[in-house]
């Protein structure tokens, strides 16, 4: 089998979508790798909505101070500049449009930006956390996630089938095989993983996915 | 003054808390800003049928060695002794989580409910309940399981569900510190749903690290006004 | 003519129905002066909408700091245990009936407790600032207000023909002749004005007024 | 970073706010919490057709001088330069002053639209704006004026009404602190509606007393985050 990236390579992809000066959410699970994979020509500020503004890389065990950690239960470190607040004011930067990117899982996408994330079959008591504030309220959503599931179906659909986070809210897509744009048109795939194929891609993707005309390799 | 809010043990501070009432939990969902000592004050008071309101329904001391070393008990403990009727939250369980909180077993079982908000949704259901407003509308949950059973309305050319306030009998919620009329202040991101649901509740009761005397906290930097404060324990870090 | 109280006694039995610990907005004009009149053996905690909880007296020319003033654009002094906030944050207070007392001040005042305090004839550009909110937020809204007009006109009547500020919300209302409870049956006059009879008092009311049991002389 | 938030002056500060903008105001309405230094950039600056949203709407200079001695300048001269169409507010005109303020000339003689908000509620309204609220029912008004022209609900047995969300294309406030990222805090009673507006505008210029490094303002206390600050220009005390 051909080679896949791997998460830490897929988190430093989706992190090189961070402008300087952008406002960041890092969602649970692998997005939370790129708040210590941020270009070091560019400065980004990280929010977590549990209440908190500017924090810096995740905390070696030493530094580890289980009152300042984020959304995701990982303690961070602090940065000059940095703020706290409570979980309603963080939701008003959420919802009100003032966080410029926000990178989320994913159980699935759909074609048209669809994003489900939060609920599976067999575990009705799971909750969507700020995945719906986020989805719905950040100016840019980047879904990181594996091409397919375990068994090798297809996550990248016409229509989700799990439950969803929400409609048309997608905009990038990155996989362990490649860097997807949702547009008006669809899906255009942008970059490919090394020594795979449009048509390999294309196997493993339910949705229909367009070559962009300057396809090229993922660069890191 | 003759009012005294200060209780010599978080047992005394829980200690009316009745079968039937609706309990908000502060916190964020782990450790840091969690009501430790209160919960478990409440699990030995054994009130029963509660409705409880938090953003997430705990992992159970168990599990929450994954989080923290050594662990700690957060309202797992509730669940478990079958004090719990309903819940109302954003992560009832974790997905990161194998099944076996709780909570979730529980609700596996048809032995709680659950009212699944979306987080800053509950945030602001929370703010409302504490404003006195009626209701709002969002546009989180549009075209989702959320917006099932709620009214919607277009305003402006986009889609809003409506939302409506939260209250409760008791808020359980934890500070940093307290000075003796009860204003509080909170210590880095251990704040989260504390403020709020101090607010929004009927009787806020709060642990904290330390008191000090009135006069002490800069007016500028009190994040609770006293006057959303009727308890206070302190429970030394 | 009979004596008739002046703004500060006025003031002063308005103060007297604060209680110990009790949380107290103070409206604009007369309702100010009971700042410096609170009973010695209780504390009140005083809240402003501009966003200040638990101020003292009012500022003396020297003290005066133009940024600690209450709504009124009064200077006024700080007390330990006060606290400072925004001004949503003090509405969240008063709308969520956090508010135990306002003492507002009134053109008119109706028999079921209507309140009209901020629009007059001639004057359509002057708001009602804080006033609904508070009108209808706080647990418990006591007037303070002249009996009558310049002119010798009710100003308690039987329905209010200025804007209202609120239906059914006053619960005291305190003149420089009596002091008059709004109960489910209409006004009961609870204390009377030193050297004044109910009928003189209700001759110079256009609402029924219904002498209390135990009406007494205005006590300070 | 690269993107610098300071300015030099006033002037240059306000210098794109353009011909039809709407602009909120902070402060409450009197000297405290007032962008003084904007407002009369503003006013040099001669943008017209301008929507106002304000708590109060200014006495103008000649009455200022009865609130503080030596007096101060506010909104006054912006209504007074014939530079604004409509007005948003609580308190166009104080019932306590004669009737000759700027405002409340204008528009006894029809040149200026007013849209009277309570207090509570225009507070309110920024915050749905800064959080992308579609609107919010609330208890005050009903029964009055305010409640025309407006969706009326029973919820829970009580009556509300429909109040919709407030944005603008720039917010002027005032702040005592900023740090070079923006953070700002306030001084005392000055913090009054600064904050909300802060957040509600998609521009948002503030004056400070100073300027400090960034790390300076302890994270705690910080009460308008960096994100709702766009220019800051120093106006020392």
């Amino acid at each position: 089998m051909k080679d896949r990236l791997d998460e830490q390579t897929i988190a430093l992809r989706a992190a090189r979508e961070f402008t300087d000066g952008s406002v960041v959410n890092l969602g649970y699970g692998m997005p939370g790798l790129c708040a210590n994979l941020i270009p070091g020509d560019r400065t980004v500020f990280f929010q977590s909505e549990n209440g908190m503004l500017g924090y810096g890389i995740l905390a070696t065990d030493e530094e580890k101070d289980y009152e300042l950690i984020n959304a995701s239960d990982q303690p961070v470190t602090p940065l000059p500049g940095m703020c706290f607040f409570d979980s309603a004011a963080a939701f008003d930067m959420i919802r009100g449009g003032h966080i410029d990117i926000v990178v989320l899982g994913a159980y699935q996408v759909s074609e048209t930006g669809g994003l489900a994330n939060w609920g599976r079959p067999g575990r009705p008591a799971t909750g969507m956390g700020g995945g719906m504030d986020l989805a719905v309220g950040a100016k840019k959503v980047i879904v990181t996630m594996l091409h397919t599931t375990k068994d090798g179906g297809p996550r990248i659909v016409g229509n989700c089938t799990y439950p969803l986070t929400a409609r048309r809210c997608v905009s990038l897509i990155i996989t362990d095989l490649a860097v997807m744009e949702v547009t008006e048109n669809g899906l255009v795939l942008k970059e490919i993983a090394p020594g795979w194929t449009v048509p390999e891609v294309q196997a493993l993707t339910e949705a229909d996915i367009k070559p962009a005309e300057d396809l090229k390799e993922i660069e890191l | 003054m003759t009012i005294n809010k200060i209780f010599n043990s978080c047992d005394e501070a829980v200690a009316d808390i009745f079968d039937g009432a609706t309990v908000m939990i502060g916190g964020f969902g782990s450790y840091g800003g969690l009501p430790i000592n209160l919960i478990v004050a409440l699990s030995k008071q054994g009130a029963k049928a509660l409705t409880i309101i938090a953003n997430m329904g705990g992992v159970g001391y168990e599990l929450s060695h994954r989080i923290k070393p050594g662990g700690y008990q957060d309202s797992g403990i509730l669940f478990e002794n079958g004090q719990v009727r309903k819940f109302i939250g954003s992560v009832p369980a974790l997905g990161g989580m194998p099944p076996t909180s709780p909570l979730e077993r529980l609700f596996n079982e048809g032995k709680v409910e659950i009212e699944m908000v979306p987080q800053g949704t509950l945030a602001e259901r929370l703010r409302g309940g504490a404003g006195g407003l009626g209701g709002f509308y969002t546009p989180v949950g549009v075209g989702t399981t959320v917006e099932e059973g709620k009214e919607k309305k277009v305003i402006n050319g986009r889609e809003y569900i409506l939302e409506l306030p939260l209250t409760a009998d008791f808020a359980l919620i934890k500070a940093h510190k307290a000075d003796a009329v009860g204003n509080l202040v909170y210590r880095q991101t251990a704040r989260c749903f504390n403020p709020v649901m101090a607010m929004a509740a009927k009787t806020t009761i709060v642990e904290v690290d330390e008191m000090v005397p009135t006069g002490r906290l800069d007016p500028e930097v009190i994040v609770t006004p006293h006057i959303y404060v009727n308890r206070i324990v302190e429970v030394p870090a």
